[in-house]
């Protein structure tokens, strides 16, 4: 008994049969699924394959956010983009390739930089969001911004041969700002072209978040809440650790937050929102 | 002529990784013997030991004033430090300590 | 000092840039990786990411083999197929979709069923060996031709939310043999169709694959040679267990092996080597 | 009337999981106390013990004979049984036993 059908076209029963026999999932997820709307902040490593396998999945609305065109740098790991989409936006090179795979999603590529004047209105538009960008204004940014809408962050990381996951800012956990009130020193911020990365470690958390953006929109739930996972690829080990729950003093989700609007990130971080333009660092 | 310690050692694992190894030779893994001494280990003297015995360069991008820079995640047994008393914590035998930069790359 | 670039061509150095600027990589890594072959056999849910990823690494040649044409029901999980291929060689979409990403690899589709017949002559003729097929004759028949051929198997697989991982017949591990010397009742066997899968559980242990297929082929070694990865997506746990070395006694890998030719595999698992026409089971 | 049993319990964790738990009533973990006998406890007898307590259905795709049915890997503490003795391991308290039905999807 797989419970009702009347939201799910022929053509969807065909396409999602595979995980519509599965009981924990069911009809009720998939219906639960094609109702949620995801925005990836980020067209990259992670973006790709986040995008890709919550399109195939069936969600309802897939947004994505990438200010940058597609370079031929990218590509050793940002597989949805090709070779002839060197110089084409990156939230529109994804929302083309997965078109192709599933045209029942509806798909809204941003070609534009997040900024504190327009992020509260795309993401308030959005049930869940990937944090899938590749420096640290924008991921303050980002968290505050699913505070101040009270979304779900789904965030993602790679550098090297490491990865990290965890889901911020749902049920009781802790906020971006909860774990790391100060940003770090922006001598100490290494991105992926200056640290380089192997691009299947991305693929690997990118997917990750697409599976607990999944589980979160399904009625699953996430296992990531107030949980980190670490992942080292040299020695091909997955760690999960436990995290502080939501801090009542934390400036943004606290009892009495001191941080009610969206504010200057570049300033606070003292480095700008680009993967491009910084000097050579240690870590 | 060896100077005996009347205290035991210590032995704790203490790990580093996301980049903080970059400090440390990048080596991740340090098994090590705390020397003995009369009051208990603390995290916070810990930190200190670190910095003294395992950090090859830049320190100013481990510590800042007492305690870890910002950006940097410590771990105890695999908690966050903040569920095990932060600088307060008194360490026990084989405890794991792990220091975690965190990526921002994607 | 990034070491020689002979063999790199300037676009090769600014594609592969990312990952040239690791040490644990490096340009000695990526020369290795472009004098690699790895023939992926599958072309489905864990095919499509492993494929994807080596591809866009750049692996010297990349074999994918299949015999089933692209069905709607496969492209929850199967991420290089398109809608507008469904009726396609499955090896053939996998090719055509790593070509639009990286046309420096060398690809072979091989649209055919892989047999006792023609198993090790493709086989011989790669580096590296994929497992990524849904069955358990063919992954008997797979192991047995890559003891005999002398190659490593990267074997994943995936069902509902679990996945598992490991490499076979490498550096004094076990081969599938001598893990499982008889195989399981047919009636205990549950494939993708009858049992269903989340989409992206094969998405995470196929790009496992790809990544250990890189560190082999880039001499930093595998890290699940006698070792299996757990992967529980419900979870969202990890676990690596510890398995067994090769065994003396294997009848294929063993010190005086009884089986030196490939056998009839269907006839030995009592079951045919297809994900489609098996009767419905428990587990 | 109370039968005391003069031995101690041995608690012990089973989990089952790639579709084993479906025929446990699709529990993967299960904490259990094993009472207590003169002998040690047996890999061997546990195995008589899970499918007389935790099996609900289909004993035979458990147990084939005295051991495991061919496609079972057998865990102890995260290390496959062979690497301990098989059927012969002795069981101590707080162990981690695991059955794993190996997955053949992709
Ligand atoms: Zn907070
Ligand atoms: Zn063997």
């Amino acid at each position: 008994n797989l419970g009702p059908v009347a939201n799910l076209t022929k053509g969807d029963i065909e396409r999602y049969s595979r995980q519509l026999i599965l009981p924990e999932f069911g009809v009720k997820g998939q219906v639960k699924l094609q109702s949620t709307s995801v925005l990836i902040v980020g067209a990259g490593g992670l973006g790709c394959p986040a995008a890709v396998y919550l399109a195939a999945a069936g969600i309802g609305r897939l947004g994505v956010v990438d200010y940058d065109e597609v370079e031929l740098s990218n590509l050793h790991r940002q597989i949805l983009h090709t070779s002839d989409r060197v110089g084409l936006s990156k939230s529109l090179s994804i929302v083309r390739s997965c078109y192709r795979l599933n045209s029942n999603v509806e798909y809204v590529p941003y070609h534009l930089q997040l900024s504190s004047e327009n992020a509260l209105g795309i993401i308030k538009q959005y049930d869940i969001v990937l944090d899938a960008t590749d420096n640290v204004a924008t991921r303050y940014l980002l968290n505050d911004a699913c505070v101040l809408a009270q979304k779900p962050l789904v965030s993602g990381s790679a550098l090297r041969f490491e990865g990290q996951l965890t889901v911020y800012n749902n049920n009781g956990g802790p906020c971006y700002r909860c774990l790391f009130p100060q940003p770090p020193p922006p001598e100490s911020v290494t991105n992926c072209s200056e640290g380089g990365v192997i691009g299947v470690v991305p693929g690997i958390i990118g997917s990750m978040q697409a599976l607990e953006a999944i589980k979160i929109a399904s009625g699953i739930g996430s296992s990531y809440n107030q949980r980190m996972l670490l992942f080292d690829a040299l020695d091909g080990t997955f760690r999960s650790v436990k995290l502080r729950p939501r801090s009542p003093a934390c400036i943004v989700c606290g009892n009495d937050p001191s941080i009610t609007q969206l504010v200057d990130y570049v300033q606070f971080c003292g480095s700008a929102a680009s993967d491009k333009d910084q000097e050579l660092s240690v870590l | 002529k060896l100077k005996l310690n009347k205290f035991k050692m210590l032995p704790v694992t203490v790990e580093f990784s996301g980049g903080a190894e970059l400090l440390c030779g990048n080596v991740k893994k340090h098994d090590v013997d705390l020397p003995g001494q009369q009051n208990k280990w603390q995290i916070r003297n810990l930190l200190v030991w670190i910095k003294d015995n395992l950090i090859q360069e830049r320190p100013e991008l481990f510590l800042l004033g007492d305690t870890v820079r910002p950006g940097i995640l410590v771990l105890i047994n695999d908690a966050d430090w903040e569920l095990m008393g932060e600088l307060d914590y008194e360490l026990q035998e084989k405890d794991r300590i792990v220091f975690i930069s965190t990526l921002h790359g994607g």
